[in-house]
Formats: structure tokens, C-alpha cells, sequence
């Protein structure tokens, strides 16, 4: 009883119930013949999301005000150099792995040293960096679309133990940042940034070592993201990213993470992930018209938000 | 005797400044930008951005963040090139549901405590969704009326000046000296003190939102009275453009310090930065990313001048 | 007369007549029975209190004895759950802020409560709900400025500057005039929940007198403090709280410090015993920081008090020494120097967390091995600091903010304490904090003194200033005069703090 | 051919613009390289004194219409452009009409009549698409959709051929419909999303750039591969070359060229030069079909689109047959 009740309590379950709702809701159009596949592409899908999303979320969790916007841009320049560096070469994928990661920690490091040095919110500092970012991206490659090696083409799209591939790093990744969150003085500093940046710096926290590095992590996440995306998809686009802006933001707060920062959740990433897949699914296979299904979007996420009951108290 | 300059002063004077250190490079550069119609046609898109970093502003002032303002300020101008042509009744009546749907949308987020960016990012994909149902390709027309009044041709000043003055003064008068004004920044400031004073905050957040639908409102307006016609995407960035005028003009996202005027300066310096970038000539690669360099450089300059200031503080 | 207008001391009007005729004129406001509990915990248990008109109750009790809770039941922010509250006689069946603020009822609550955004001016159009229409700005600077010059004579604070950059003794002073402002509906009852913590001894005394003449000319004040001697030279009547429950209610002339403190339940203060001069002269300096006036030094072991009146550079100065100690890029495995916050709301606790997570940040570097946080020692740290400092909780995994203030601000000191880092840094730390409290903390601090410990302790309590091996006193930002051993006294304190304005 | 009219006016001293709104895909990205090529050479041989090309950091009509009041600003005599929307944009192609400067609109045209046009008949692409799968699949079957970015003119243009096109072949019917946003990536997405729940497909029309994110979603469920249409996108080409030779895949791929910038800009110069030129000019899109694949392949480069650039003779002849 205490089980259920601490269970309905925590923030999570929302985003798990109303994914699980969509799921069966989809699944039922075709007497539930669609599960496997189905399920299957909404791991595979989520992935990307997930990954994406838990480097957003350390972002959010260090305060109000905090946020990536050049998620996308880092994604798209990732993908792009480090598909025309590997050439469809199976023996550079380890070299265009480095410097896709690599890519990651220069824009993290830009990232936080315009925030840092012009001390403008972050919105608008990486909402800059993006742009950057972005025309890099056009410049190193002309949006030309070159094919992944064919071990990662094959590796990322296929399945292990049932599970696809992607779908196991995301939560190898996810299972890395819960225990960052949870066990790790690391984690306790993100969290008390985000609850106040001057108790934290009063306590000894070092705050901007500490941002630094969330930055940092957040766009190592997305470059690998944009890495492993490209790959998936057959090849690096300048525009692959674009739609991870909005769902990055969208799976954090969906899956209960404080908006007000200071308070994160894993768990409800992948919930607001997969739901944010099967959503579009499950509109498209009822063959709503893209009006209606946008109207439907933003109702499901309005509902979910409401019963999941918002903010926490005390949070600002 | 010292001098002390208020920190609403300040607020302003760094905005106005990088505006005019902006301006004073355009106008280098372009010399033909310094006449009439040279000024309109610099100038005449930053009124509905002025317009939707008001609306913005209001929604920020009670510590709240709107990430819908581009989609609604499309649906909007959706509405406007249909049904506010064809059947003005209808359309005003449109409008006016949609202003009150933002009062409504308030009184939730308070009632429930939702982060204000969850339901709008909600709301965001319902603005769109209408906005597709009504206009699936891009078309409309303006009412004719909208269209005169955004190419009119006042005396001594282009219209897009004129109407930016306007609208900043009129912006100021209502969150700066109004009663109503003082109790919505008041909300942003210490939300419980005000409660605490016997005012309901609920009814001072669904003002805020509902005077910010308005301003949304007209920004859609006068958007389409400057294209003539409109489509479901058309506002997009409006939602990023109008929280780093907010931000350009002085404002924060929390604590209810926000500035009216320098938010129609901020939009109309974004305005101008792109006009800036275009007259450099940069290579088409690079031009994104001048963007990019253009919002630092201009934030830059803010800083700078506020160390001047705090120098000047300081002695 | 005209429109909110106040006389000069004494001539207040009343918007309603009050039967002055009897002994007894009916209460302003008077509670019956009131019952509340959050929880499990009885905040209060069956309290009845009646305030009259001329008449200052003081209120004391220990921290989380229910005094802010009574106060807010008064104020109309809590509906009882049990109980009536009735007003000027009449019993009361809606009675909430607005019911309460007709009958002009206000209140000054234990943390600043002005919007930090808005003018001294736009504060006082919030706080008077009456005060709209066309030319208000100049009706409210009217009223705010009045009540200024009334309450705190000679107070140079433009009205016209934003409260957030006024000095936190400023916010508060604006606060109390507030309170007793007049702008059509005059106050009759002002409840001031622990106005001086922030007040140096002037201030204070400028406050008390007006309460004074105030309640002299009729009006009614309840006055929270835990200074005791502020209660005992202004109340008329005091009443004590414990644990939910008035426990002794007798006019003030009744109470002696002594008594008021057994009442509470509190061990009986002692003297405020002065250390034992130490011979300090061989330690070695641990911190010192140069700046405008004399230089900043302290050795080891040593207590070096910050004394002067409010908001002249004490803080500014234990957060310039924080911040030369510590770095904000690197993490530090030997802690330099910890940090004591004052103003808890905006640099001391963190509000999501449990009680546990509040105390164990300052010392995860000692608790953690790679960077993992050791629960089972984690939990044992923070029940050893529960047991040694008595935080007064039924579980650690509680949130901090089920803590009264008072035993929020004692986490705050385990958490410094708990370090090792040998300089502790306090920024009037003993803001709101009871008596009892306060001797135990007195007595931690001398031991680790003892033990090698240096304290560089800021205070707006002279008693404390007086527990200190050193002074340095302050004035406009830098240090002015600096007291050692038996040169340690309130008079020559107040001298130092004084000179530096004329010269 | 000798035209009568030519050279009225001397172009060597004007300057064109060329307002481009997105630079994000690999259309895109061919395009600008195309026009950079042709306008390059033209201006070194002094055909135009100035052939500056300008994008926008976001695909908003907003950004667009402020960089066309720039360029009547910067007095250039001719803007070549590929417009957000084809009606938002109308205000301030009246202002550069109104300023005396000529206005050519390509691919993303827009409605003002003062502008002209160089259109593709997208609706006709979108009709050809069916008629192509009615020839190949005369049974007919089951078809998927994936459509572009809603709420724009292409999307809903392609969109309303491929319908007619069904109303034609009724023998077709489709069964599913997703919004690919003309990306692999996205288009991919939403195949894999829809695929589960649909019946068997028997072919799939596209609107270019999100065939082969199709044919990815279709093989990673596993599922017989149907027909799909391609968008002449070197990825697209690439995996039909390898099924043709894997299975004997057969299917067409079809677009509008990148290079019709060219055409814009040579049309532009025609206009500016004192030529009489409809208002609105047609050109035909670009087809591959079976048979011409590997020549088309051969001369796309790696990651391109299949390409056509244009001369100032194709541009003459263009004009001429729409008289
Ligand atoms: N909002 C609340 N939620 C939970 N418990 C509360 C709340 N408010 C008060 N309490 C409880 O009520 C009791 C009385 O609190 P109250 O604020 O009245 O104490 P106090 O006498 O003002 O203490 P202090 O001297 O520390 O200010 C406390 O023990 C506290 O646990
Ligand atoms: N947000 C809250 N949540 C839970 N309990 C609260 C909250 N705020 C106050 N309380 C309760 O109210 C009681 C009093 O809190 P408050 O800070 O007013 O104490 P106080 O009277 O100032 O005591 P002190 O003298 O120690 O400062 C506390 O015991 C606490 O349990
Ligand atoms: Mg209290
Ligand atoms: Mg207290």
C-alpha cells in the first residue's frame, strides 16, 4: 500500500502511464498483431531521444533559466564530420567516434565560456552557439550526405536480445547518468546549483567547474546522439537535428524533472520518450490529418502535465 | 553630491545605446538607410517582434515563459487574413476567444502550479495544429483596413517609428505607472507578499497572461498587414526573437524586472542586427553563424557597458 | 482631516470607533481556542488570545513553539482549524487577509516580505489595497514617507529607489513603516514577528520607541522577539508559547529575564561568560585580507568578531574572505575556510532536499571515496550532529523546510561544523535562533576555538560581539577601530561605530 | 538562335541578389553551389556586374521579407528568389516592384503579380507518381504517403497530385499518411511509427528527400519491399542501383533540379537586358528513370542531388516557348 502510494507519488509515472495508454491505444488498431514492431520502433526511436534528452536534463537540473538550444546544431555537426572523416570505412568508426565526442566538448567548452564570460542566460548564449555551430556544419560539408561504415550502419540498426541496439546504449547512458544523479557528490552539486546558485557557492561547491562540466556533458551527449543518429539513418543531414530541439526539453519536463531545476529524473525520460514517439504513431495510424494531430500533441502534453500535478512545493 | 542613476535607468541606457551604436554601423554602411523610407524598410518588420516582446515581457514579468508566442502570433495571423476579411465579426470574436483562452490558460498554470514551459510547449503544437487546419497552404489576404494602417505615411517619421514609439509608450504606461502593472511585476517580484496584501494573484497572473495574449493579438495583426497574406508557419521564430529582446532590452526571467521600452528596443536592435549582417556581405556559409556572433557581440556590449556603469557606481 | 492622513506621535484616528467606556474595551482581535496541526505536528493546540486596544503583548517561546503560526491565524493567512476568532465582539464566520486588514490588522512577518523589484513607492501601492486611481504614485509616497520619518527619524531613504537595493536593515525598516502607515484605513493591531533581527541597536530602539508612543495613543502591537529585553522594556503584557500552548500569560512588569527563560523551558542563562584570555600571540595567522581602512587578520583559534552597525561591510567582507579561500572551478579536497549563512532563504538551505542532504554538503568531499557518495556514513555524520546540536526532528530524511527557522539555522551550523576546514565564516548567524539554542551553540563555538578552530563571526548582538577574542568594528565598508580582551565592551563599541561617521 | 530584341540594355553594370530562406538539406546546399558556379563565371565574364547570394538563419518568411527590404536598400536592379511562403513574402516583393526592381521567383515562388514565376508543376510530380505505380502495378494495392512539411505550399501542392492521381487510378488506394518533413531522418521516424498498424504496401509516393529514410524504416521491419518513389537524392539512387542489382528492383525518382537557380538567374538577366518575358515560365522537373540511372548516379556527386545547370541559351529558349 505504501508501495502504490509513494509509486503514485513520484513524478515519473506519469509520463510511463500515459506512453503505456498510447501504446495499447495504437496497438489495438490491429487487434494487437503491431506489438512487437511496434514496441520496437518506439525503443529504437526513443533512443535518440532519451540520449539527447538526459544531457538536456543535467542542464535544467543546475537552475532556472538553464538550457541547451544548440543541441540540434551539435548533433548535425557531429554527425557530419565524423560520417565524412570515417569515409565508409569500418576501420575509422573508433577515430570518428573521438572526434565526434571531441566536437561535443569544444561547443560544451563555447557553450559555457560565452555564458560565463558575457554572463547572458544560457538560453540565448547557446541559442548563439547554435548558429555557429550550425554554419560550421554547412561549411564543412555542403550538406552532402555521406554513407555510414557498414558495421555501424548494421550494428546501430540492429537488435540484441530482442532489444535494438540503440535502445541498449541509451540505457547503458541512462543507467551512467542515474548514478551520477544519485551516488555521486557530483550529482548532489548539480542539484544543490539548482536549487540556489549562492547557498551552493556558499557550501564550497565549486559552481563554475561544476556548470562547466554539465555543458560539456550535455553536448558530448548530443554529439553522440547526432553520431550514432547519423549513422541509423544512413547518413549525416544538416537538418537531422533540428526536431531534438523541442523534444529534448519536451521529454525532461514531461518525465518530471523540476523546471526550476535542482531536482532531476531519469526514469521519466524514457516514460516522455517513448510517448512522444508513440503519440505521433498512434495519430498517424488513426489517420488524423496533421491539423488535428498537432491539436491532439499539445493536449496530450497539457493533460499529462496537469496529472502529473506540476510543480513541487517549495520549488519556485 | 553624487549622482544616482536608478536601476531602471540603467536598464534602459544600455539597450538604447547598443541600438544606436548598431544604427550609427548601418548606416556606414548603407548610407541610403539614413531617409524615410529607408528608415520603414529597416524598421517597419520590428513592429509585430516589438509587439510579440511585449506580449512576452508581460508573461515573463510574473516569472512564467511562453514558448508558444510564435505559433500563437501565426495562428493568429491566420485568422486575420481569413476570417477577419471575410467575416469580421467572426474574426474579432475569434481573437477575443483566443485572448481570454490566454487569461484562462493563466488561471490554470496558477490553480494547478504548472511550469508555465511545459504547458505552453503544449500549446504550442495546438496553436500550430489550428493554424494548419485554417490555412493548410499559405494564402488569405489582409483586410484592407490592416493593410493601410501598416503602410501609412505619417509626417516627420516613418510609420515603423512612429508605431514603435507608440507602442513602447503605451507599454510603459501600463506595466510601469498603472496600478495593474505595478501588481503583476509585483507577482514576478514576491508572488506572496502580494497575496499577503489581501490581492488575488490568480486574477493578477490570468491579467498578465491575457493583456500578453492581447499584444500577441495585435503582433499577428500587424505581421500580416506587412505581408499582406499569411501561412501556418509564418511567426515561428518569433517565440526565440521575443524572449532575447526581453532579454536584449534589460529584462530577466525571473524576479519581475522587466523593462517595456527596452524591450522594443531589443526587438528593434535584433531587427536591425539582421539588416547589419545582410550589408557586411558575408559568405552564405557563414551568414547563420553571423547570427550567432551578431546576438554575442550586441550582449558584448551590454556587459561592457555595464561595467562602465558599475565603475561609475563604484567611485 | 484629509485622506490617511496620521499626526505627528499619538494623533491616530480610528476608522471605527472602539468602546473605550469599561475596564475592558472589547478586543481587536480575539482568538478562542484556535487549533492547527500540519501533519502529525500541533503547531497549535488549543490557544486563546485576545488583543485589546493599548496594549503591546509580547510573545515569546522557543523556536517552533507556534508563535508565527498564532500570528498568522491573526492575520487572516490560515483558517484555524478548530476554534473562532472574533473581532471587535463579533464573532467572525469568514474572517481571511481582507476581513483582517478592514479592521486594520497588519503584520510584519519574520522574512522580508517586500517585492525586491519594485520601488519603496509601488511596495506601498501593493500593500494598500485603496491607494489606486489616477495620481496614486504621489498618495503612496505620501503615506510610505510619513510613516518613515514617524517610525525611523532621520532615515535617508529615498522612496523612490527599488526596495532590492536597499541594505537588508533598510528593507526592514520600510517594512515596519509599512506597517504602521495610514492610507484610509488606519493600523489598529501591528503584529511584528521578530522586526529587529536584522536592526542594529539604534534602529531597534527607534523602532521600540515608536511602538511605545503607538501603543501609548491606543493602538494595539504584538511584538515577537528573541531578544529578551526588547520584550520586557516595551511589551505590556507577556504571554508564553510552548509546544502549541500558552503556558504563562502575566503583565511584564510580572517577568524578569530569569523567569521569562525558565518559562520557555529553556536552561537558565548564565552570565555570558568572556572567554578566558588566551595568550594568541605565538598562533599563526590563518586568513587576512587588505582593503580600504586597517587590514583584516585572524589566528589561529582565535574568535574575531565584526561588530558596527548593520550593513556597513560585514558581510561584504566574510564574502570577500570566502571567496579568496575558495575556488569556483576547482573542487578542494581541504576545505580552507566554511561559510554560516544568516539569511537562510537565500544563501543557506536548500529547499528541495531533506534535512540529511542540507547538513552532509559542506563535507561530501570527507564522506565520498572517487566521487561516490558512502550513504551508511553520510547517515552516521548526520545522526551524530542531530544528537550533539538536538535538531529537532523526528527523521533526517525530512525536508529542511519542515525544520522551524530556527532549527533550519541549526543544520546550517552543523553543516560548517562538520567540516574541517579550520576558519569558520558567520554571517550573523544567530538571526531568530531562541535562547536556549543560542547557549549551545555558544558553548560548540568555544570548544572548537579551543580545539585549533579560528571564527570569524559578524553579529548585530552586542552579547555576542562580547564573546569574542578580537573586534574589528566597522563603518562605511572598512574597518574603522579594532578592540582586543578587556577593550571588548558595548561602550566602546558603540564609540567606534559612531566616530567613523563624523569623521 | 539569333534573337531580334537582344542586348536593348547592356546588364554589365547590374547587380542581382539571390533570397534563399533555408540552406539546411542537401537541395539546398546543391543549389547555392550551382548558382555560385553559373553567376561566378558570369560575372567575371561581365555578363553582370554582381551576383550576391544571401540565405536566412531560419526558414521564416519573417527574416525573409526584412532581407528583401535590405536588398532594395543595397539598390540591387534584380532578387532571384526561393521563397518561404509564396504569399507571405508578397508585401515586400511589391516594395522592391515599387522600387523599380525585377523580382524572378523560383521553386518556392510567390503570388504577387509584379513577380514572375519559374515553376515546377508540382501537382503534376505528384499526379506522375501514381500514373508511373498504375503502369508498373496495374492490379493496383495499397499505398503509403509520406508528405512534407505541413502548412507549405509544396507539401500541399505534391500532395493534391498524388490524391487526384488516386481518383485517377482508383485501383490505389491509400492507406497511411505521414508528415517526412522532406528529411531522411524524420521521414524514417514516422514510416517506422506508422508501419506496424498498416496492411500491406504495394508502393509509396514521396515527395523527395525522404524515399530512401522509407525504404530504411520498411527493411528494418522486416517487411516486403514495395515500390517507392524516389527523390533523385545520390543516397536514393545509390540504394535503388544496389537493390536493382541485388533483385531487379524497379521504381522512378523524381524532382525539381537545384540548378532551375541558374535558370532564375539567366531569366533575371533576360528581364534586366529589356526582354519581353511572360510572368510565368514553366520548367520541367527532372526525371530518372530505369533505364538512365546509372548515367544519372555517375554524375551526381556523393551525397548531391542529380543536378541540371542552365545557360543563358536555355533560359532564351524557355522564354521564347512560353510566348
Ligand atoms: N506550513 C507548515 N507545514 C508543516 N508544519 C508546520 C507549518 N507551519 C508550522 N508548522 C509546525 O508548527 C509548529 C509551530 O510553528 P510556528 O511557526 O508557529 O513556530 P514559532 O513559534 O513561530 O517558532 P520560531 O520561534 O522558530 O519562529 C512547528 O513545530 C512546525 O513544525
Ligand atoms: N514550508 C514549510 N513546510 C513545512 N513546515 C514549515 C514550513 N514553513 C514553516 N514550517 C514550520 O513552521 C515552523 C515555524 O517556522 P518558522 O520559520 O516560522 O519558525 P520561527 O517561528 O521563525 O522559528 P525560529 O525562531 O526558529 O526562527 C517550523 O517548525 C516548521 O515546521
Ligand atoms: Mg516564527
Ligand atoms: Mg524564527
Amino acid at each position: 500500500m505504501r508501495m502504490l502510494d509513494r509509486v503514485s507519488r513520484s513524478p515519473w509515472i506519469w509520463s510511463w502511464l500515459a506512453a503505456f495508454v498510447v501504446w495499447f491505444a495504437t496497438i489495438m488498431v490491429t487487434g494487437g498483431a503491431s506489438t512487437l514492431d511496434l514496441s520496437q520502433a518506439a525503443l529504437t526511436f526513443a533512443a535518440f531521444s532519451i540520449i539527447v534528452g538526459i544531457g538536456q536534463m543535467f542542464v535544467i537540473t543546475l537552475g532556472p533559466g538553464n538550457v541547451d538550444l544548440s543541441v540540434p546544431s551539435t548533433m548535425t555537426l557531429a554527425g557530419t564530420v565524423a560520417l565524412k572523416l570515417m569515409d565508409v570505412d569500418n576501420a575509422m568508426i573508433v577515430p570518428g567516434l573521438v572526434v565526434a565526442v571531441l566536437i561535443g566538448i569544444g561547443v560544451g567548452m563555447l557553450n559555457y565560456a560565452l555564458i560565463k564570460a558575457l554572463r547572458i542566460p544560457p538560453i540565448i548564449a547557446t541559442l548563439s552557439v547554435s548558429f555557429i555551430v550550425q554554419s560550421a556544419a554547412i561549411w564543412t560539408n555542403r550538406g552532402l550526405r555521406i554513407k555510414p561504415p557498414s558495421f555501424l550502419a548494421d550494428f546501430t540498426t540492429a537488435n540484441s536480445f530482442g532489444l535494438p541496439n540503440v535502445a541498449i546504449i541509451a540505457l547503458i547512458i541512462s543507467i551512467f547518468a542515474w548514478f551520477l544523479l544519485e551516488k555521486t557528490v557530483y550529482g548532489r552539486w548539480i542539484s544543490a546549483i539548482g536549487q540556489s546558485t549562492p547557498a551552493a557557492k556558499m557550501a564550497g561547491i565549486p559552481v563554475d567547474g561544476t556548470r562547466f562540466v554539465t555543458y560539456v556533458f550535455c553536448a558530448v551527449l548530443a554529439s553522440l546522439a547526432g553520431y550514432l543518429l547519423a549513422c541509423f539513418s544512413g547518413g549525416a543531414a544538416l537538418n537531422m537535428g533540428s526536431e531534438y530541439l523541442l523534444m529534448s526539453i519536451a521529454v525532461v519536463v514531461l518525465g518530471g524533472t523540476a523546471v526550476a531545476g535542482g531536482d532531476s529524473n531519469v526514469p521519466g525520460i524514457w516514460g516522455a520518450s517513448l510517448f512522444m514517439f508513440l503519440v505521433v504513431s498512434m495519430l498517424n495510424t488513426y489517420g488524423l490529418g496533421a491539423g488535428i494531430r498537432l491539436i491532439m500533441t499539445g493536449l496530450i502534453i497539457i493533460s499529462v502535465i496537469m496529472l502529473a500535478g506540476g510543480r513541487q512545493p517549495g520549488a519556485r | 553630491m553624487r549622482l544616482t542613476i536608478s536601476a531602471d535607468a540603467i536598464r534602459l541606457a544600455i539597450p538604447a545605446l547598443s541600438l544606436t551604436m548598431l544604427l550609427a554601423a548601418v548606416f556606414w554602411l548603407q548610407p541610403r538607410a539614413m531617409s524615410y523610407v529607408g528608415l520603414n524598410l529597416l524598421f517597419n518588420l520590428a513592429v509585430p517582434i516589438a509587439l510579440a516582446t511585449i506580449a512576452q515581457m508581460l508573461i515573463m514579468a510574473v516569472n512564467d515563459l511562453d514558448l508558444s508566442m510564435g505559433t500563437f502570433v501565426s495562428f493568429v495571423a491566420c485568422v486575420t487574413a481569413t476570417f477577419l476579411r471575410d467575416a469580421p465579426m467572426i474574426g474579432a470574436l475569434i481573437l477575443a476567444g483566443v485572448v481570454m483562452v490566454y487569461a484562462v490558460l493563466g488561471v490554470v498554470i496558477h490553480l494547478r502550479n504548472l511550469p508555465s514551459i511545459v504547458v505552453s510547449l503544449g500549446m504550442s503544437f495546438v496553436w500550430a495544429g489550428l493554424a494548419v487546419l485554417l490555412l493548410p497552404a499559405p494564402g488569405g489576404q489582409a483586410p484592407d483596413w490592416v493593410r493601410a494602417l501598416m503602410t501609412m505615411k505619417p509626417p516627420f517619421a516613418p510609420m515603423a517609428i512612429v508605431v514603435s514609439v507608440a507602442i513602447a509608450a503605451a507599454a510603459h504606461l501600463l506595466v510601469m505607472r498603472s496600478s495593474l502593472g505595478v501588481l503583476i511585476r509585483g507577482v514576478g517580484g514576491n508572488e506572496r507578499s502580494v497575496e499577503r496584501a489581501g490581492w488575488s494573484v490568480l486574477a493578477a497572473r490570468a491579467a498578465a497572461y491575457g493583456l500578453a495574449g492581447f499584444f500577441a493579438v495585435l503582433a499577428g495583426i500587424a505581421l500580416v498587414g506587412l505581408t499582406t497574406s499569411a501561412d501556418a508557419n509564418i511567426a515561428l521564430r518569433y517565440t526565440l526573437l521575443s524572449i532575447a529582446g526581453v532579454i536584449l532590452g534589460g529584462g530577466e526571467f525571473i524576479g519581475g524586472r522587466v523593462s517595456p521600452v527596452g524591450a522594443v528596443i531589443g526587438a528593434l536592435t535584433l531587427t536591425l542586427a539582421g539588416s547589419f549582417l545582410s550589408f557586411l556581405r558575408i559568405s552564405p556559409d557563414w551568414q547563420i553563424g553571423a547570427q550567432g556572433a551578431i546576438l554575442i557581440i550586441v550582449l558584448a556590449l551590454r556587459l561592457l557597458l555595464n561595467r562602465v556603469e558599475k565603475r561609475e557606481k563604484g567611485r | 482631516m484629509p485622506r490617511g492622513a496620521v499626526g505627528p506621535r499619538g494623533e491616530f484616528s480610528w476608522s471605527k470607533p472602539t468602546s473605550m467606556t469599561g475596564d475592558k474595551p472589547k478586543a481587536i482581535v480575539e482568538v478562542a481556542d484556535a487549533k492547527v496541526s500540519f501533519g502529525a505536528v500541533k503547531a497549535l493546540d488549543g490557544v486563546t488570545l485576545a488583543i485589546r486596544p493599548g496594549e503591546c503583548v509580547g510573545l515569546v517561546g522557543h523556536n517552533g513553539a507556534g508563535k508565527s503560526t498564532i500570528v498568522s491565524v491573526i492575520n487572516g493567512g490560515l483558517t484555524p482549524h478548530q476554534g473562532s476568532i472574533s473581532a471587535d465582539g463579533d464573532i467572525l464566520a469568514h474572517y481571511g487577509i481582507n476581513a483582517a486588514r478592514e479592521r486594520g490588522v497588519r503584520c510584519v512577518f519574520q522574512e522580508l516580505s517586500l517585492c525586491p523589484n519594485l520601488t519603496v513607492v509601488e511596495n506601498t501601492r501593493i500593500l494598500h489595497r485603496h491607494l489606486g486611481g489616477f495620481g496614486w504614485r504621489k498618495r503612496a509616497k505620501e503615506v510610505i514617507e510619513r510613516s518613515l520619518d514617524a517610525v525611523f527619524p532621520g532615515h535617508g531613504i529615498a522612496s523612490d529607489r527599488s526596495v532590492g537595493e536597499l541594505s537588508i536593515a533598510e528593507r526592514q525598516m520600510v517594512e515596519i513603516a509599512m506597517a504602521f502607515s495610514d492610507a484610509g484605513v488606519a493600523p489598529r493591531l501591528v503584529i511584528l514577528d521578530e522586526p529587529t533581527s536584522s536592526l542594529d541597536a539604534s534602529l531597534a530602539e527607534q523602532m521600540l520607541t515608536y511602538v511605545r508612543h503607538f501603543v501609548a495613543a491606543g493602538g494595539s502591537v504584538i511584538l515577537i522577539s528573541h531578544i529578551l529585553n526588547e520584550i520586557l522594556s516595551t511589551a505590556s503584557r507577556i504571554v508564553v508559547m510552548k509546544d502549541g500552548r500558552i503556558v504563562a500569560d502575566r503583565p511584564a512588569a510580572d517577568w524578569t529575564d530569569q523567569s521569562l527563560v525558565e518559562a520557555m523551558g529553556s536552561v537558565v542563562k548564565g552570565e555570558a561568560h568572556r572567554r578566558a584570555t588566551r595568550d594568541l600571540a605565538a598562533a599563526p595567522v590563518v586568513i587576512e585580507q587588505g582593503g580600504r581602512g586597517m587590514p583584516f587578520r585572524a589566528k589561529r583559534g582565535e574568535i574575531v568578531g565584526l561588530a558596527g552597525l548593520a550593513g556597513h561591510g560585514q558581510t561584504r567582507m566574510l564574502m570577500k574572505l570566502h571567496a579568496a579561500k575558495t575556488s569556483d572551478w576547482l573542487p578542494r579536497r581541504d576545505l580552507a575556510v566554511t561559510f554560516v549563512a544568516g539569511d537562510r532563504r537565500l544563501n543557506g538551505v536548500f529547499e528541495l532536499w531533506s534535512i540529511l542532504k542540507n547538513l552532509s554538503i559542506g563535507s561530501l568531499g570527507d564522506l565520498a571515496k572517487r566521487g561516490v557518495v558512502n550513504a551508511a556514513a553520510e547517515a552516521e555524520r548526520g545522526a551524530d550532529w542531530k544528537r550533539r546540536i538536538d535538531i529537532r526532528t523526528q527523521d533526517l530524511a525530512n525536508r529542511i523546510l519542515s525544520l522551524s527557522g530556527g532549527n533550519q539555522q541549526k543544520v546550517l551550523f552543523a553543516r560548517a561544523l562538520s567540516t574541517r576546514a579550520p576558519v569558520v565564516l558567520m554571517d550573523d548567524p544567530m538571526r531568530g535562533v531562541d535562547v536556549g539554542t543560542k547557549q549551545e551553540v555558544y558553548e560548540i563555538v568555544r570548544q572548537q576555538a579551543a580545539g585549533g578552530r579560528t571564527f570569524v563571526w559578524y553579529s548585530t548582538e552586542m552579547e555576542e560581539v562580547c564573546l569574542c577574542d578580537r573586534v574589528y568594528v566597522f563603518r562605511e565598508g572598512a574597518i574603522v577601530a579594532e578592540l582586543a580582551g578587556g577593550a571588548v565592551t558595548e561602550e566602546n563599541i558603540l564609540a567606534a561605530s559612531f566616530r567613523g561617521a563624523e569623521a | 538562335a539569333a534573337m531580334p530584341v537582344s542586348a536593348i540594355a547592356d546588364t554589365s553594370g547590374k547587380k542581382i541578389a539571390l533570397s534563399n530562406n533555408y540552406a539546411g538539406n542537401s537541395w539546398r546546399q546543391a543549389m547555392l553551389t550551382s548558382w555560385n558556379k553559373v553567376t561566378g563565371e558570369a560575372v567575371k565574364s561581365g555578363v553582370v556586374a554582381a551576383a550576391d547570394a544571401f540565405t536566412t538563419a531560419e526558414n521564416q518568411a519573417t527574416e525573409q521579407a526584412a532581407q528583401i527590404q535590405n536588398m532594395i536598400l543595397q539598390g540591387y536592379d534584380a532578387i532571384v528568389l526561393n521563397a518561404a511562403s509564396p504569399t507571405a513574402l508578397n508585401g515586400a516583393v511589391k516594395e522592391a516592384c515599387d522600387a523599380g526592381i525585377t523580382v524572378v521567383s523560383f521553386d518556392g515562388i510567390v503570388t504577387e503579380p509584379c513577380a514572375w514565376r519559374i515553376a515546377v508543376d508540382f501537382k503534376e510530380m505528384g499526379r506522375s507518381q501514381v500514373e508511373y505505380l498504375s503502369k508498373k502495378l496495374p492490379q493496383g494495392g495499397n499505398l503509403l504517403e509520406i508528405r512534407g512539411l505541413a502548412g507549405v505550399f509544396v507539401d500541399d501542392e505534391i500532395s493534391a497530385g498524388i490524391h487526384e492521381g488516386v481518383k485517377q487510378f482508383p485501383q490505389f488506394k491509400i492507406v497511411g499518411s505521414v508528415h517526412g518533413d522532406w528529411a531522411q531522418d524524420v521521414a524514417q521516424k514516422a514510416v517506422a511509427g506508422i508501419l506496424p498498424s498498416l496492411p500491406e504496401i504495394a508502393g509509396v509516393v514521396t515527395q523527395g528527400g525522404d524515399g530512401y529514410g522509407a525504404a530504411q524504416a520498411i527493411a528494418a521491419a522486416k517487411r516486403p519491399m514495395p515500390v517507392i518513389v524516389m527523390g533523385n537524392r545520390e543516397d536514393e539512387l545509390k540504394w535503388w542501383k544496389e537493390q536493382k542489382d541485388a533483385s531487379g528492383y524497379e521504381t522512378m525518382s523524381v524532382s525539381i533540379a537545384p540548378g532551375v537557380s541558374t535558370l532564375a538567374f539567366w531569366v533575371a538577366q533576360q528581364i534586366l537586358d529589356g526582354k519581353e518575358v511572360k510572368k510565368d515560365l514553366v520548367v520541367p522537373f527532372l526525371r530518372i528513370d530505369q533505364a538512365n540511372l546509372e548515367e544519372n548516379l555517375a554524375n551526381t556527386q556523393a551525397g548531391g542531388v542529380a543536378n541540371v545547370e542552365y545557360t543563358q541559351e536555355d533560359a532564351i529558349k524557355v522564354i521564347e516557348a512560353a510566348k
